[in-house]
C-alpha cells in the first residue's frame, strides 16, 4: 500500500525538533528586517520525530539497494560501499571542518586531497589530477572548458568540433555543447568499435577533441585506442577519456599510457563512495602535463617544508566549477577505499569485474541475442530483439519482470545504439551464487517470454506498486504537493 | 582485500564457463603495450584497523568545530543538525540506491524527492523545484544560462555583493558558455537601484542578487524585480534557506528563478563538501530548467506511485539539446534538508531564524560598543554582518588571536574586497548561546583594546 | 519468503572481515600453548562483507519495531527511543572507556552515574540509587537480597516470606524464589484492586515483604497503597515496587511518597533507553535510608573536593551482581532522556500516557469486555472473553489479526488473573490518528469476530510467515543449525 | 518537550471522548495526599543543542582509548571492531524492538538470535546455547545454580584463578540463595590438580574455572573434568570467546556448562556495560538452563520460521519454579556478537587469534628482557600475561608513569591478590601494531630503569 506524504500528516501546532529558547533580550523582527521582508505565513509542515521517523524508516523499506540485493545497473559499477568508508567520513575532524578555515587549521584535510590527487594521477597514467568536479557530468565539463582554453593558448581558438561516438553518454554531448563546441558524432563499426573510417573522415583542423568511453558504452575494450590517440594528436586535437568504465581498467592498463591528454573518474561508480539515491558523487578529473596549467583554482600545492596550501597563483587556470573544493567528504570515502585496498586490492577489483561480466555473458548467451559475443570488459550489453520479433516482449518487460524475483533491473536502452539494449554490469564485488541466481532468474524469463509473454508484459506483480502511467506524469504534471481546497 | 567473495574454485569454475584458461586471457582486448606489468606505485593496502587509526591521524590535523567556536559562515554555515537527520539518510535501502530509473522499486527515493520538491516551493514561494544541483554556485550558473536560453540573450549582469566564489563560477560557466557577465558594484554593502537602472540593457538575460547578500545585508528585492522587469530581464535570486524562516519568499517579489545552498538545513559542513544546490523556477519554464524532477502519477491499479517525468529535457534523452549535464546530482543531500525541513516544521523554522536574528544582533550591538569597532554598512542585516576592525588590529591577527581563545573568527574581506580590507564578516547562528557570544566579546575586547 | 540461513550462505575460503598481517616474528602457537590446547578445527561461517550487510539488512525488514509503527506491548512502554540518545551514546569519551581505568581517567563517566543517580532518587521519592541492574528483574533480585539482609540485620532473619499479587509479572516471584524466600500469592478484589482482607491475613512477623506493581497489571492505580505500606510496615515487613509502570506516575506521584521502601526502574521502558530486540536493559533500583546501607558494590561516590569515586568501604553491602558497574551505555541514554525533558517534560509524560491510555479505552469499550472499566493509568487490559463466547475468536487470533491491520499486538494473557487478557499501552509518543486508527482496526476486527469468525482465527494472512508450528518448536527441538550429512 | 505529538485541540477532544474536562481528572483514583504539588527538583530541560554540548563536555572529561595505547584487559578487551557491525545493529527494525514474542513480525530477531544460539555452540563446541545472560559473572553464577538444581547438591567450588569482580558475584548469587561457595586457591598462577582432588567431595554441586585464567595463564582442562567426574561434580567453565580462534573448545575435554564474556565479540567497551554473557550446556539439560531459547519450527504452509521455546521454564509461565528470573537480556549485544563472527568467519576469528597469541608473546619476550621484569608465572597464556615489576615501581607508579607516554597500563594486582601486589597483568590484542610495543617496552625501560 503506499504510504502517504508528510504533508497528509501534518497537525497545526505539532512540533518534533527540541529548540533552544531566545537567551538574549529579544526584539521585533519587523523592526530589525523591515515590515515589507517578513513573510506572512510559512506552510511548512508539523508533524512529530517519531512520524518523521516513521516516514522514512518506510520509505526506506520500499527502495531497492545494493545493502538489500544484487544491482546491476551497466555503467553506474554498484559495488559494495564499505561501511568503514561511513565511518571515517563522519570524523568530526573531517566532517566538523569549515572550509574557508586558516590553512593551518586544515592540513590534514589538505593533505588528504593532495595524496588523492597523486593516487588518482598514478592509477590512470596522468600526470596531476582534482577532485574539484562532483560528478562525472562536471569533469566532463571542466576537461572541455580546459581543452577550449589550451587550444586558444595554442593558437587555434576556432577548433570547435567534438568528435563523440554515437555509443556515448548523453552527458558526453550535453557537456560539449554547454562549452560551446559542436558536436559531431562517429559511428560505431559492426564490431562494436570506434568505426576508424569515420573518425579519419571528421578528423581536421577544426577537431578540437575527440570525446572517447573507453571500455565502450558496449562493454568492450577499444582495442585501436593507441592509434586513435595517434590519429587524432596528428590533427591537433586532444583526447577526453570518459572513465565512467574505470572499474575494468583498474590496475590493468591506464588511460595516460594509452594517449588520452584528460579523463574524468566517478568516485561513486570505481572507488565505491556511495551513489545516495542519485548523488552525490565525485567526478575527479586527470591530466596530462600539457593541460596541468589550466587545472581549476584552488589548486591543492605542497611547499618545501612539507606544509600544503590552497594555491591560486595559477594564472592560465580556467576558474572555478564549485563554490569549494568539491565534494571533500566522497573524497575522504574515496582515498579510504584506495588505501584499504592498495595495488593489488585494485587489480584484484578489475580482473574480477572483467570475470564476472564474461560468466554472465557465457551463462545466458543461447538466451538473448549480444550484439558482440566475445570477450568483454566490466559489462555485458544484450538485446532483447529476438523476444521482441518472437513475442513482442520489450527490454522494458524483461526488467519489469526481473524485479519479481527479486533482482534490481540492468540499464535499460543504452547504449542507444543497440536495439531493446539491457546493459548488466554485475561488479567484483557480487558472489558466484548471485550471478548464477540472476543468470537462472534470465533464462527463465526468456522461457516465459517465449511460452507465456502476458506475465513478462504486465510485469512486476510482486513490488509495491505496478507499472506507472508515465504520460499522465507528464500531461497532468504534479511535481508538488498542494492542500486541497478547503 | 577488495571486498571479494570468489574463492579459487569459484574463479576456476567461471572461467571454465567462458572458455578460458586463466584470467589474464579475458585482456586480450586490452593491446599487449598498454598492459601494465608491475603493480601501481600506490602505498601498500591498509587493514581496516590501520585504515581507521590512519585516517584518525589525519583527521587530528584538523582543528575541527567540535572543540572551536566557529564565528565563520560566508557560504557555510554551523548551524544544528537533529540527530534524527543521520540516523535516517545512513540508512543503507537509501545510501546504497541510485537514481531511481525504475520506480516500482524505488518509490521510497522518488516519494522523498517529490516531498523535497514540495518543501523547497513552500520554503522560496515559487511554483516548481527540481530534485537538486551541485552546489548554489552552479545553480546560479545554470539558472543564467536557462535565462540566456529563455530571452535569447547574451548578457548576464551579477551583483557585486553576491558571494565571491559564487561569482567565480558563474563566470567560469558564461564566459566559457561563450556570453557575457557584467558586475554591478555594491553601494555601501548593497546593490544601489540608480546604477541598476543605468547598468541594464535589452541585452541582460537576467541579472542575479544574493538576499540577504554577501555581506549579510538585506537587498531590496521589490524595487530590483520592478526595475529588471522595466528590460524584460529575468532574475536569479539566490537566498539563504534559514533567512525564509522569517523573510518574505522571492516568490512574492515575482522572482523568476530562486536558488540557493542548502548545507544549512541538517547537513554537514565536510569541509565544503558535499553540497546541495536547491532550483526553484516559474512553472512556465517547466520545458527549460536543469536537472531532474519527479512527478506523481497512478499506477495500473489507480495507486499513487511517482516517477521522474519532463525526461526528453534531460541529457540522456535530449543529449545536445539537453537543457543541462546534470546526471548524478546531491540527491542524499537533498533528502537530508528533506528530513531537516520535517523535523523543523513551520514553528521550529521560524525559531531558527528568529534565534539567528536575535542572537546576530545582540553580537553585533556589543561588539559594536566596543572602542574601535564600528559597523561597517547600515542596511539591515539576518545572522551575517560586517564590522570594522581598528587599524592596528586588521582581521587576519585578530582571527589568530581569537584561535587562542578557543574560536574561529570571521570571514576577512581583504581578497575579493580590497576596499573592504579593515572588514570582517561575522556570523552568529542558534548553535551560539548568549555565553558564547559574551566571550567571543570579552576577547575582542582584549584583543583590540 | 523465508531468507536463508547465513550458514547456508556459507562457502569455504570466503572471506569477509580486512585484517592486519603479523607484523612480529611468528612462532608455531603448539609449542606457545602447547599442542593439546589446540582446536582441529572451528566450523564457523565463510561469508563475504557484503554478504554479511544483505543478510542483516534482510532481516531486520522482517521484524516489526517503534521506528516502523505503533507497538502497544503492554507493561513494555514502547515509547520513542531519541535519536539523539544513540548519538551521545556512541560518543570515544563514553563508549571507548575501560571500566577499570584509574578513577582520575574516569570522572566524566562517574559524575554522570551519580546525578543520574540523584535524578532517579528524586524522580521516585527515594533517598538513593544505583544502575549496577541491568534489568527489572535484576533489579528485583537486587533489592530482595537487601530485603534479606535487612532483615538479619535487624534481628529477625526468619521473615521467609513475600507476598506478591497473583497480578504480578512472572519475575517477582522467580526473583523471590531464587532469594530463597517462600512466595505467597495474594488475591485481586473485584475491583481489580490489591484484596486488602487477603492481605491483612496473610501478614504475619513471617512476612520479610510485599512486592506490588503500582499502577498494577490491570492498569489501576492501587488507591489503598499508604494503608498497604502502612500494614506491612506494622507488620516489620518491607514494601518493594515494582516499577515497570512508572511511565504512568512521572511528574504526578512518586513510590517513595506512597511508603514504598524500595523500587526498581526500567531504563529501557520508562526512560526511553531502546529494548534492541530483547535487550540490554537497565534495572536501576531507589532505595530509602533503611536500605541504603545495603547498596552493592562498588558505590559511586562524591569527596568534598568535587572529585567522584568507586567506593567499596562499605561494610553492609550485599555484595555485587554485575561485573563492573551496569549498563553505563544505557545508563548515559537514560540520562540524556531526562536531562531533555526536565520536570515539565516528565510531566507531560505521565499526563500524556495516562490520556492516550483512557482515550482507547473509551472508544472500544462498546467492543471488547473491559474487566474494570473506569479511570486507568497508562495502560488498559480488555478481554476477549465476550468473543471467545460468541465464536470462539480468542485474544491471540485478535493479535493476530491486528497484524494483518499493520499494527503490533498488545500483550497477550497476562496478568494471568484476566480471561483472555489484551494489555495495550500506547505511550504518551503516539499520535491521536495512530490511536484513532488502532482503535478503528480493533472494532473492525470485533466485527469480523462476530460476522466471520474464520478470518480473524486463520490470521495473520499478510506476513511474511503464518503461524508457527509451537508444538514441533519444542517436540522436535531444534535450537541450532546442523550441516546436513555430506 | 517530551516527543508529544498531541496538540491542544488533539487533548481537548479525547477529554471529551473519555468524558472528562481536564487532564487532572484522569487522577482521582491517586490518593491526593501523594500527588505531587511543584515540580521535581532535577535540572531544567536541556534542549538538543545544549544535551549534546553537555553530554560531550562530560565525555571530554574521561581519558578515551581512541587517545590512549590500552594495554589493560582483565575481562574487557580493546579488540577491533569492523565498521559493519555498528552499521548493522543501530537499524531502527533492530534497535527498537522487543522480544520476540509474536513470530510472525519478528522473524527478523527470532532468525538471527537462532544463528547467534549456533555460532555459540560452533566456538564452544556445546550442543545447546541460550539467547543471552546479563554478563559473564551473572552467567557463571546462574551456570551454578543450575547445577545444584541439577546434582540436588548445596556447595560450589571456584578457583581463585577465576576472575574476582566474578567470584564476587557468584558469592553474592549463591550465598543469598542459601548455598555454599568454597574457593580453590591458586598454585604460581593456575589450579593445582592436587589441592583439586583433595578439596573435592560428593556434596559439591559444580567447580567453576577460567580458561584462559584471570592471570592469562592456560589451565588443565582435561585433568581438571577427569578430577570433577571423580566426585560426580559438573563443570562450569568460563571462556574467552577470542581465545577459541585457536583453543579447543571445552566442549571437548566433556565441560556440562560454558559461558563467558562476549564483549570481546564486536562490542564496545562502554566503561563495563552493556556486555553479553554467553551460555552454553550440554543438551541433555534443555529443561534446566536459565534464559531464552529459539527454535526452528514450521508454519501451516510448511515454511520455515523460528520461535521462542522451551517456554515452560521461564519466569512469565513457571514463576516461582522457574530455571531464571530473567526476561530482558543482551540481545541486541548477541546480535552485535552473531555479525562479528559472520564477518570474522572460521579464516578471521583464527587470525584474529593468532595476532594475540604472537603480540602478546613478542611483548612478553621485549619486556622480561628487561632488567627488573619479569615473568611472575610459567604457565602457557594466550593475549595476558602477569609480570613483576621490581620493588622500587610498583605497578600504580608504572600505570601513572606510562600516562605521560600516551598509554594505559595494566591491571594491579594488588587490591584482590596481596600476595602479588608487585606485580601486573598486561594484554596485547591484534589492535596494536610491533610499534606500538615497541613505545610500550620503551617506556617501560625509561620508567623502572
Ligand atoms: C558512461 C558514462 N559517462 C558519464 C556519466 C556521467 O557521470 P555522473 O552521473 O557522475 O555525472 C555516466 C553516469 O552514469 C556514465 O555511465
Ligand atoms: C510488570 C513488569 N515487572 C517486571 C518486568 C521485568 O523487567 P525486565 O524485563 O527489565 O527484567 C517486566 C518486564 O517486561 C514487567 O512488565
Amino acid at each position: 500500500m503506499s504510504d502517504s506524504l508528510i504533508f497528509e500528516k501534518s497537525v497545526p501546532g505539532r512540533r518534533a525538533a527540541n529548540l533552544p529558547e531566545c537567551d538574549v533580550p529579544r526584539r521585533d523582527p519587523a523592526e530589525l528586517l523591515g515590515e515589507g521582508n517578513l513573510r506572512e505565513s510559512l506552510p511548512l509542515p508539523e508533524v512529530s520525530e517519531l512520524e518523521v521517523v516513521r516516514h522514512y524508516t518506510r520509505l526506506s523499506q520500499r527502495n531497492y539497494s545494493i545493502d538489500y540485493g544484487f544491482y546491476p545497473l551497466g555503467s553506474c559499477t554498484m559495488k559494495y560501499n564499505p561501511k568503514v568508508n561511513e565511518k571515517v567520513a563522519r570524523l568530526p575532524g573531517f566532517a566538523r571542518l569549515h572550509p574557508l578555515q586558516d590553512e593551518t587549521q586544515v592540513q590534514g584535510a589538505l593533505q588528504l586531497l593532495y595524496d588523492l590527487h597523486q593516487m588518482l594521477a598514478e592509477i590512470s597514467g596522468m600526470d596531476a589530477a582534482t577532485v574539484q568536479p562532483v560528478a562525472g557530468a562536471h569533469g566532463e565539463l571542466l576537461s572541455l572548458m580546459m581543452i577550449h582554453e589550451y587550444h586558444h593558448v595554442h593558437g587555434s581558438p576556432d577548433r570547435k568540433l567534438v568528435l563523440i561516438p554515437d555509443s556515448a553518454h548523453g552527458t558526453n554531448p550535453a557537456s560539449a555543447a554547454r562549452c560551446g563546441f559542436t558536436v559531431k558524432s562517429i559511428s560505431t563499426n559492426a564490431h562494436g568499435l570506434t568505426d576508424m573510417d569515420a573518425l579519419k573522415a571528421a578528423l581536421n583542423e577544426n577537431v578540437a577533441a575527440l570525446m572517447l568511453t573507453n571500455p565502450n558504452t558496449v562493454g568492450l575494450f577499444e582495442s585501436d585506442i593507441v592509434e586513435i590517440c595517434d590519429l587524432v594528436h596528428q590533427a591537433g586535437g586532444l583526447v577526453y577519456c570518459d572513465g565512467a568504465n574505470m572499474n575494468a581498467m583498474l590496475g590493468i592498463t591506464r588511460p595516460g599510457d594509452m594517449g588520452f591528454d584528460v579523463m574524468h573518474f566517478n568516485l561513486h561508480k570505481t572507488f565505491s563512495t556511495p551513489h545516495g539515491g542519485g548523488g552525490p558523487g565525485c567526478g575527479a578529473i586527470g591530466v596530462k602535463a600539457n593541460l596541468e596549467p589550466f587545472l581549476p583554482i584552488p589548486v591543492v600545492s605542497r611547499r618545501e617544508d612539507g606544509s600544503y596550501f590552497l594555491n591560486e597563483d595559477r594564472p592560465h587556470a580556467i576558474g572555478s566549477i564549485h563554490s569549494f573544493y568539491g565534494n571533500f567528504l566522497n573524497a575522504v570515502r574515496g582515498y579510504a577505499y584506495i588505501r584499504a585496498l592498495g595495488a593489488k586490492g585494485l587489480r584484484e577489483v578489475g580482473e574480477n569485474a572483467i570475470l564476472n561480466a564474461n560468466y554472465i555473458r557465457a551463462r545466458i548467451q543461447e538466451h538473448f541475442d549480444i550484439p558482440h559475443n566475445r570477450i568483454c570488459m566490466h559489462e555485458v550489453v544484450i538485446s532483447a530483439s529476438r523476444q521482441k520479433s518472437q513475442s513482442g516482449v520489450r527490454a522494458m518487460d524483461i526488467s519489469k519482470r526481473l524485479m519479481d524475483y527479486g533482482f534490481h533491473p540492468p540499464t535499460n536502452y543504452f547504449p542507444l545504439i543497440v536495439p531493446e539494449a539491457l546493459m548488466i554490469e554485475p561488479t567484483e564485488t557480487e558472489s558466484k551464487q548471485t550471478l548464477d541466481a540472476f543468470c537462472d532468474a534470465l533464462i527463465q524469463i526468456a522461457k516465459e517470454a517465449a511460452e507465456n509473454p502476458e506475465i513478462v508484459k504486465s510485469a512486476p506483480h510482486h513490488t509495491p506498486i505496478s507499472r506507472l502511467d508515465e504520460t499522465a506524469a507528464v500531461k497532468q504534471l504534479n511535481v508538488k504537493w498542494v492542500p486541497a481546497e478547503a | 582485500m577488495a571486498y571479494i567473495p570468489h574463492t579459487d574454485d569459484d574463479r576456476r569454475e567461471m572461467l571454465k564457463t567462458i572458455g578460458v584458461q586463466e584470467i589474464a586471457d579475458l585482456f586480450a582486448p586490452i593491446p599487449e603495450e598498454v598492459r601494465l606489468t608491475g603493480d601501481l606505485a600506490i602505498p601498500p593496502a591498509l587493514d581496516e584497523i590501520g585504515l581507521v587509526r590512519h585516517l584518525q591521524s589525519l583527521a587530528e590535523k584538523n582543528r575541527n568545530l567540535d572543540r572551536y567556536l566557529c564565528f565563520l559562515g560566508a557560504g557555510i554555515y554551523d548551524h544544528f543538525s537533529p540527530a534524527v537527520v543521520d540516523a535516517l539518510i545512513s540508512r543503507g535501502e537509501f545510501l546504497t540506491s541510485y537514481t531511481p530509473y525504475q520506480p516500482e522499486v524505488s518509490q521510497g527515493m522518488l516519494q522523498s524527492i517529490y516531498e523535497y520538491q514540495t518543501l523547497i516551493c513552500q520554503l522560496t514561494g515559487m511554483e516548481l523545484a527540481n530534485a537538486s544541483m551541485y552546489d548554489a554556485a552552479t545553480a546560479i550558473a545554470e539558472g543564467a544560462l536557462m535565462a540566456i536560453d529563455i530571452t535569447h540573450r547574451d548578457t548576464v549582469v551579477v551583483a557585486r555583493s553576491v558571494h565571491p566564489h559564487y561569482r567565480r563560477v558563474l563566470e567560469t560557466y558564461i564566459l566559457r558558455s561563450g556570453f557575457k557577465l557584467e558586475t554591478l558594484d555594491h553601494d555601501e554593502g548593497v546593490m544601489s537601484m540608480g546604477v541598476l537602472s543605468k547598468q541594464l540593457s535589452d541585452n541582460v538575460a537576467c541579472m542575479v542578487v544574493q538576499q540577504p547578500n554577501f555581506f549579510g545585508n538585506l537587498e531590496d528585492l521589490q524595487t530590483f524585480h520592478d526595475e529588471i522587469r522595466k528590460v524584460g530581464a529575468l532574475s536569479v535570486v539566490c537566498v539563504d534557506p534559514i533567512s525564509l524562516g522569517l523573510l518574505k519568499p522571492p516568490g512574492e517579489f515575482g522572482a523568476d528563478i530562486v536558488v540557493g545552498e542548502g548545507q544549512s538545513l541538517g547537513c554537514s559542513m565536510g569541509f565544503g563538501g558535499p553540497l546541495l544546490g536547491f532550483f526553484a523556477c516559474k512553472r512556465e519554464y517547466q520545458r527549460k530548467f536543469p536537472g531532474r524532477i519527479v512527478g506523481a502519477t497512478t499506477d495500473s491499479q489507480g495507486r499513487r506511485g511517482f516517477t521522474m517525468t519532463l525526461r526528453t529535457r534531460e541529457q540522456d534523452i535530449r543529449r545536445e539539446k539537453a537543457t543541462s549535464n546534470i546526471c548524478t546530482n546531491e540527491a542524499l543531500l537533498a533528502l537530508c534538508a528533506t528530513i531537516y525541513l520535517c523535523e523543523m516544521g513551520k514553528q521550529g523554522l521560524q525559531q531558527v531564524a528568529d534565534l539567528c536574528l536575535q542572537k546576530a544582533h545582540y553580537a553585533f550591538d556589543r561588539l559594536c560598543a566596543l572602542a574601535g569597532v564600528e559597523p561597517r554598512f547600515q542596511a539591515p542585516f539576518f545572522k551575517e554582518f560586517t564590522i570594522r576592525l581598528p587599524f592596528a588590529h586588521p582581521p587576519a591577527s585578530v582571527n589568530q588571536a581569537l584561535l587562542d581563545y578557543g574560536m574561529i573568527g570571521g570571514y576577512e574581506l581583504r581578497k575579493f574586497y580590497p576596499e573592504l580590507a579593515d572588514s570582517m564578516i561575522l556570523c552568529v547562528t542558534e548553535t551560539k548561546t548568549r555565553e558564547d557570544i559574551d566571550r567571543l566579546v570579552s576577547a575582542m575586547a582584549q584583543i583590540t583594546g
